[in-house]
């Protein structure tokens, strides 16, 4: 459509987001960062501290921000991280 | 149902090839991988048409390499399986004859002798081969070989080396001339109930507790299959109990070694098989094996005739080397005769047994057997 | 953050060798966990799997998926994995095996077994080189790239493995990176539901020993390499599907159905038996 | 020239008889020209048999007066002074050639839109002007030669550009009556704005409901390819054989889609809905709106998590069944042969966050029409309910504000946008219907109810208590803490000051045309209007065809309407189209070069101009050789050969020659000699001329089909005959409607300025103007301002010209 958007969608407060669960297994981390690098939404960064390797495994910024799309789990040569979905009656 | 009536059995005229084909079927052998090579090939060709009729897997592989692969594969599957070839292939299957002696995999290789090195002389007779068959895989090892002298003994001996093969988890070779391969000969198959079949060990216990290679008190591990849910690894890497690699340990390339060498040396007693013709009182022993161990045979009937006390011992059972029996007859006898269609191999093992005793070698290279006298003659000189 | 993390594939893989000896970066990983992700979308039943590899850094892959697996000699993976299939079709054969094992010494047992028809499936981790042995010039290694044994850039054309594959008969032909790991599980799925012999190339990062010599240090600069150059081209010639700096062309190439050899001869065998029956 | 001249006139014999008749046309000429005096005149002159004036020469006598004229006195040429050939030439054509007279021996003075009209005060000026004109056509008449045109075929099938109820109107219509039709729509979806309104004006329908079923018309019918989701990129040809490349961008969604939705359900990603007005959300991968045609989902890459080729989030692929997800799709251009195409783009609507004084994008109860629209359908974000985005509830006072956008000159467009004020009260009833306690001020300029039923409507709204409210609030004002309005301004009855407190204000904009209207003028070489909708060939004859051949308009995109007006028009495009269709072929005019191959010096500058490359050079025959088919007929060919040896039938360099002689027999130091190219000058002239744009009667227009044809020998004529001052006009840069053959035009007239500067000549004689057929005053100032060079020049001046470039008097 052409006209551009001026007002924010009604109701946007209201729409649910499952709320996700981050799990990482720091000391199987070999830090190669491909979780923090193609993480569509930036969830995570590089921690500051090593890990028992002697790396720098992620660390989570927001994990509200996170869609659960999974691919730092798919994406993990180590096994190091997974995401599940927090049970529904904390979010609803 | 249908394999009982398709089992030979009764008096038949055959050669060896076949009568090793008959043999390994009625060991109950059900996959045959292999490549054609003179004088292997007839072996080959017949299993490519009998194997089906018993449900068996026949495959050429696109060479020797793959053939060996393909048998230890299959093993592992659950099948009892069998490749067959001549030197040149032989040399080929080397490294994973070393394959499956550390994988411990039941499986029958059979080497039709012929003359060498390399191409060397497809259509004739050798027995060059028999000190690769012990040494021919790098690292140290125990493995079982049998030299049949007959075409009933290429039926005999195959099934024999399916069951050593299947009892000690060992490769196992049957180390065949030209000669007795091609030779055509009565061949008496006793009824199916008749002949002895031995299966593998199977795992007693929990598969999540089984260690594939954990043994029992004869050294040796129970087996299991693939696909029967004991998922298990097994490697070419120096590993432990569970087949996981363990690279840098010592102690377990050492353990593990010891016992691949021991589990075949230990039991010796049992696996070898020999024949002794008139050597209680012989001063003048022949030490022969394969087609030869025929004409030597012949040469001390004659030598008895001529009043000359001569015996034989035949070697059935290349590897384990029959030390003992050599070292018995080596005592009493003044001279040992040793004919080999070679420039001298288990005449090596013959002396180092024999202690002091002389060992006449009698060499035979690019044609027919030794003839009975040249084997006579050799004796004369020694009496 | 939580005590004991317990990995939603873990039982997929054998505790004891986890982790596993790869370097950090290394593709191989990825190729293993996006394997484990398909059988599991599968539900494949793991007892009837068995995963075979031959000799290299992915070789050791056999070792870590719980399943009865087989760490064969240099190249022998396939002919042994013949073996296995055709003594057994109920199981399901995977050779997880690399470029040099599978296309150097091995090459020989790949074109004839895809050419057989034979239903096993050959996953190939492509690293440009021999990892293990520490970065020697392969059959796929790029022209000009530096390795230990091409100082001087290398000059040997690589093998283009997709049309390889495709020429000596294969029904499924892939080749994804590992950047690709929707589609290569994708690709793993559809694999694991064909009869015949089904090949998939996936190119990893290999930073350590290859990456550091060829300007890419990290697994991220060759992921990103992936990122920039690939195209994918579904279904397009596979004797096109080129690997160049600027250009990866991936995608499914060859999606046939074909009779596996076991399916012939065990039919055969059956017909054989049929007829000395009646007679 | 004259050997040329002998060289082609095969019947040097034949005496010429030419009929010269001066029309009235009521007192549209006559009233500030003299036509009796003009006939007189017209008489006089060489090769006139008989000249007459009559009141209305288009009229059935005023043509059968012609007709047996022909027949009785044997008039083997005819000249009609009376409007622009481009509203009656057809007619006079057809009348010679009922009388058996080729019609190419026919040639027309435009003594109306280009001269009485545009003179309407100086009698005697306008009357010598128009004595000139019909000089200038006798000369050229008397040079005229039968010419045979060409038929070419038509393809029979119809490109339809936009799918909103116009394209989809005149989609169905065609495809009804048996053409292949091609419908091609930028959004997903087809049904445009209309698919957006709630209800519909006067007779309060649903909108979508009566929509929808012809939308799904279109995506079965048999005779329609649905091209959603793309764009026209290319056009080429012309009437009866346009080639057009379409880009069709990927929905990475294949037509295995049974739109069950389930993609949507697990899509991570919310993006505000554009069909919403942006006030609902939607997920990367969705469908516009329930009814959608194609029904098919899209995603939306731009928000979607997959960038560059890498799947990171597989929801959707996993969720959708049918496998019908395919991030690997990649536009595809389909290229379509075509007969006719419909323009049918629609409008823009106004953006009013250009007006600070209301606020709206910054105070949230500030609302334009559109999103009313969407908040008071049932299928919208608020599922129907009225509620002010501030904080969801129902206003009790709300005020619609008019004309925003519209009928300003300061603030939008100039013009009425013709259906919003319809619309609101539409919009008030609605209000009323389902919350009648809320009190309404529709605050406006004048309300516009001329359509049928509009006025029963309003009154309705007035009787529903709907206040009505003269005059436009000046600012809008909001209390920060309620988000209330206040709403101040004066009421232009009571000439009172207001400051009026509303919960919601909604405005009420106006319509645009589309921002990307350029790209398809210039594909299509259409024109537009000042403000800037498509220009139709006729206002009153030919509202629906635009000035190229085998294009149609409707809905908006031609002009401001609603949705009846919409339909009507299209049907009447798909019937225009048809027509051509039906017929199967086209007769295109005779007016493609003709080569004197003798003077033929084969140096291919004729071949290196040729926009159509229809000229080509053949060496081993030592010749050129031209492709009739292929040839547009601009004649820039002819203008650029220097021997000569190139000229366009119809427009000849004797005509053209003798047009400029005939202008400049008499006082040609106080004339302008003008070039307009047929489409646009000329047409923009004629458009000053309707507009009754006054200007000075000293010029003389001279038509060519382009401005290419303009040989500077031309220029150099009328220059070298005393003429004061020549005007080259032609239509802008890239608009040409030959491709570019006016890049030619701009090179020959800077080559003679720099001429005329070595020469010691004042370059501002000779003026180049690009003026398009809507842009009448641009051409009227630009003769205004050549008048005063006029005046300006001196005899020395003029002389020195008439020297400078005597040689080209050489020939006739």
């Amino acid at each position: 459509m052409p006209e551009r958007i001026r007002h924010k969608p009604l109701g946007l407060e209201k729409v649910k987001h499952p709320k996700a669960e981050i799990h990482l297994i720091v000391d199987q981390c070999k830090g190669c960062g491909y979780c923090i690098q193609y993480c569509p939404k930036k969830v995570l960064e590089e921690s500051r501290d090593i890990n028992a390797r002697g790396v720098y495994p992620p660390r989570i910024v927001d994990e509200s921000k996170c869609v659960i799309c999974s691919f730092c789990t798919a994406v993990c040569p180590d096994f190091a991280i997974f995401v599940v979905e927090k049970p529904c009656k904390e979010t609803c | 149902m249908s394999e009982k009536r398709a089992l030979l059995t009764g008096a038949h005229f055959m050669n060896g090839d076949v009568a090793c084909a008959e043999g390994a079927i009625a060991a109950g052998c059900r996959f045959f991988a292999g490549y054609p090579i003179t004088p292997a090939t007839e072996i080959a060709e017949h299993l490519s048409e009998r194997m089906p009729e018993f449900g068996g897997i026949y495959i050429q592989m696109e060479d020797e390499i793959a053939s060996i692969a393909a048998v230890i594969g299959a093993s592992y599957a659950g099948l009892k399986a069998m490749t067959a070839t001549s030197g040149p292939g032989f040399s080929l299957m080397q490294e994973n004859i070393g394959l499956a002696v550390m994988t411990e995999t039941p499986c029958v290789i059979v080497d039709i002798m012929r003359g060498g090195p390399s191409t060397g002389q497809p259509t004739l007779p050798g027995q060059q081969d028999v000190m690769q068959a012990k040494w021919g895989s790098h690292g140290d090892y125990g493995i079982i070989a049998l030299a049949p002298s007959s075409v009933q003994e290429m039926f005999d001996l195959t099934i024999e080396a399916f069951n050593l093969s299947e009892t000690y988890r060992v490769p196992t070779l049957l180390m065949a001339d030209e000669v007795v391969a091609h030779m055509w000969e009565r061949v008496v198959i006793p009824s199916s109930s008749k002949i002895k079949i031995v299966n593998r060990k199977r795992p007693h216990g929990s598969p999540n507790k089984y260690m594939p290679f954990m043994p029992d008190d004869d050294m040796v591990p129970p087996i299991a299959c693939f696909g029967e849910g004991y998922r298990f690894h097994a490697t070419g890497l120096t590993h432990d109990e569970h087949g996981y690699p363990k690279t840098q340990s010592s102690e377990v390339q050492s353990k593990l070694v010891r016992r691949l060498c021991e589990k075949v040396s230990k039991s010796s007693d049992k696996i070898i098989r020999i024949e002794e013709v008139m050597l209680e009182d012989a001063e003048v022993a022949v030490v022969a094996y394969g087609i030869v161990a025929r004409s030597a045979l012949s040469a001390v009937r004659r030598a008895r005739k001529a009043g000359i006390k001569a015996g034989l011992l035949r070697l059935i059972t290349l590897w384990p080397f029959p030390e003992a029996h050599v070292a018995k007859a080596a005592q009493q006898a003044k001279a040992m005769v040793v004919p080999e269609m070679n420039c001298g191999q288990m005449v090596r093992e013959v002396e180092r047994a024999a202690k002091g005793t002389p060992v006449n070698f009698v060499s035979k290279l690019g044609e027919d057997p030794h003839t009975p006298m040249e084997i006579l003659e050799a004796m004369r000189r020694n009496s | 953050m939580f005590e004991k993390e317990v990995h939603p594939f873990s039982n997929y893989l054998r505790s004891a060798m986890i982790p596993h000896i790869w370097c950090p970066g290394c593709g191989n990983g990825i190729v293993v966990n996006c394997f484990i992700h398909a059988l599991d979308e599968l539900q494949k039943d793991l007892d009837k799997l068995v995963v075979i590899s031959g000799i290299g850094c992915i070789g050791r892959t056999a070792g870590y998926i719980n399943a009865d697996s087989f760490h064969t000699t240099h190249g022998r993976a396939i002919a042994f994995a013949t073996g296995v299939k055709l003594a057994n079709p109920e199981l399901e054969v995977a050779v997880i095996s690399g470029d040099g094992d599978l296309f150097a010494i091995g090459g020989n047992h790949f074109i004839h077994a895809a050419r057989r028809n034979i239903g096993i499936k050959v996953i190939c981790a492509n690293n440009f080189n021999y990892g293990m042995t520490g970065g020697q010039q392969g059959p796929t290694t790029p022209i000009e790239a530096l390795t230990t044994t091409t100082p001087y850039g290398n000059i040997e054309l690589p093998f283009n493995l997709v049309h390889l594959a495709a020429a000596s008969g294969a029904t499924y032909v892939a080749r994804w990176t590992t950047l690709h790991v929707r589609r290569l599980t994708q690709s793993f799925k559809r694999m694991l539901q064909k009869e015949g012999f089904c090949f998939i190339e996936v190119i990893t990062p290999c930073p350590e020993i290859f990456g550091r010599r060829n300007k890419m240090k990290t697994g991220l600069e060759m992921m990103e390499w992936f990122r920039r150059a690939s195209v994918v081209e579904n279904f397009s010639d596979p004797a096109k599907a080129e690997i160049m700096p600027e250009k990866i062309v991936v995608g499914e190439f060859v999606n046939v159905e074909k009779v596996s050899y076991e399916k012939l001869l065990h039919e055969k065998i059956a017909k054989i038996n049929e007829k000395r029956m009646k007679w | 020239m004259a050997e040329g001249k002998e060289s082609e006139s095969t019947e040097g014999e034949e005496e010429i008889r030419i009929g010269v008749y001066v029309c009235h046309c009521g007192l549209n000429i006559a009233g500030s020209v003299d036509c009796e005096e003009v006939a007189k005149f017209a008489a006089t002159l060489p090769h006139v048999l008989l000249a007459k004036d009559n009141r209305y020469t288009c009229s059935d006598q005023g043509q059968e007066i012609i007709k047996s004229d022909i027949k009785e006195q044997r008039l083997n040429r005819v000249v009609v002074a009376s409007c622009s050939p481009r509203l009656h030439e057809p007619t006079f054509r057809k009348a010679c050639e009922d009388a058996g007279l080729n019609k190419y021996l026919f040639e027309m003075a435009n003594i109306r839109e280009q001269c009485s009209w545009v003179h309407l005060h100086d009698r005697k000026a306008t009357t010598e002007k128009a004595k000139d004109l019909v000089k200038m056509a006798v000369a050229k008449a008397a040079l005229l030669r039968p010419a045979k045109e060409t038929e070419v075929p038509i393809i029979r099938k119809v490109l339809v550009i936009g799918g909103g109820v116009a394209g989809i109107q005149a989609a169905l219509d065609l495809a009804d009556t048996g053409y292949k039709v091609y419908l091609v729509e930028k959004e997903p979806s087809i049904g445009g704005m209309m698919a957006r309104i709630d209800k519909t004006f006067p007779t309060m329908d649903c909108s979508i409901c009566i929509l929808a079923p012809k939308m799904s018309d279109v995506g079965h019918h048999s005779n329609i390819e649905l091209l959603a989701n793309s764009e026209v990129v290319d056009v080429k040809g012309y009437i009866g054989n346009f080639h057009a490349k379409v880009l069709k961008k990927p929905r990475y969604i294949t037509r295995d889609c049974t739109a069950c939705g389930e993609c949507a359900k697990f899509c991570p990603v919310i993006a505000p809905n554009e069909f919403d007005a942006g006030l609902a959300i939607r997920h990367a991968v969705y469908t516009p709106f329930a009814q959608a045609v194609p029904s098919t989902y899209i995603i939306d890459m731009n928000v979607c998590l997959n960038k560059d080729g890498i799947i990171v989030c597989d929801k959707c692929i996993k969720a959708c069944e049918r496998q019908a997800i395919e991030f690997e799709m990649k536009p595809e251009t389909i290229e379509l042969d075509i007969g006719t195409i419909i323009v049918a783009i629609g409008a823009d609507i106004f953006d009013p966050s250009a007006l600070s004084n209301y606020g709206y994008g910054k105070y949230p109860n500030v609302i334009t029409s559109l999103e009313f629209e969407r908040l008071i359908n049932a299928g919208g974000p608020s599922g129907g309910h009225l509620i002010r985005p501030s904080d969801m509830q129902i206003p009790q006072r709300v005020a619609f504000i008019q004309c925003v956008g519209s009928r300003s000159d300061k603030s939008g467009k100039l013009y009425c946008s013709n259906v919003c004020c319809m619309n609101t009260i539409k919009d008030s009833l609605l209000i009323k219907e389902h919350w009648p306690e809320t009190e309404i001020f529709v605050f406006y300029v004048d309300i516009r109810a001329n359509g049928k039923g509009f006025e029963d409507l309003y009154k309705r709204a007035k009787k529903e208590g709907v206040i009505f409210i003269r005059g436009l609030p000046a600012e809008i004002l909001e209390d920060r803490k309620t988000h209330n309005l206040w709403l101040i301004g004066e009421n232009t009855l009571q000439k009172e000051l207001y400051k009026m407190n509303v919960d919601m204000a909604i405005l009420s904009v106006g319509l645009e045309p589309r921002k990307d209207s350029e790209i398809l003028q210039r594909l299509l070489t259409l024109s537009r209007t000042q403000d800037g909708f498509f220009m139709e060939a006729h206002p009153k004859l030919k509202p629906v065809d635009a000035a190229t051949g085998g294009i149609f308009f409707a809905g908006t995109a031609e002009a401001p309407k609603d949705i009846k007006d919409s339909v009507t028009q299209a049907s009447a495009a798909a019937a225009r189209a048809g027509i051509l269709m039906a017929k199967g072929k086209v007769t295109v005019e005779a007016i493609t070069p003709i080569s004197y191959s003798d003077r033929c010096k084969v140096c291919g500058l004729c071949t290196k101009v040729c926009p159509y490359n229809a000229i080509t050079l053949n060496k081993e025959l030592k010749r050129i050789e031209i492709i009739e088919a292929a040839c547009g007929g601009c004649g820039t060919c002819a203008a650029e050969c220097p021997f000569d040896a190139l000229t366009q039938s119809h427009f000849t360099d004797e005509q053209i020659l003798a047009q400029i002689d005939a202008v400049t027999e008499h006082d040609a130091d106080k004339k302008i000699v003008a070039f307009c190219c047929n489409w646009c000058a000329y047409a923009g002239a004629d458009f000053a001329g309707v507009s009754r744009m006054q200007y000075p009667a000293e010029v003389r227009i001279i038509r060519t089909m382009c401005s290419g044809r303009v040989a500077p020998k031309f220029i150099e004529r009328a220059f070298a005959r005393g003429a004061a001052t020549v005007l080259v006009a032609g239509c802008h840069p890239g608009d040409c409607h030959y491709i570019n053959a006016n890049d030619q035009t701009q090179k020959r007239v800077e080559r003679l300025w720099k001429k005329m500067e070595q020469q010691g000549l004042n370059k501002e004689r000779l003026q180049l103007l690009w003026a398009s057929a809507a842009e009448g005053e641009r051409f009227a100032s630009k003769i205004r301002e050549m008048q005063t060079t006029v005046e300006k020049v001196t005899p020395e001046e003029i002389e020195h010209a008439k020297k400078v470039f005597e040689k080209t008097l050489g020939g006739n």
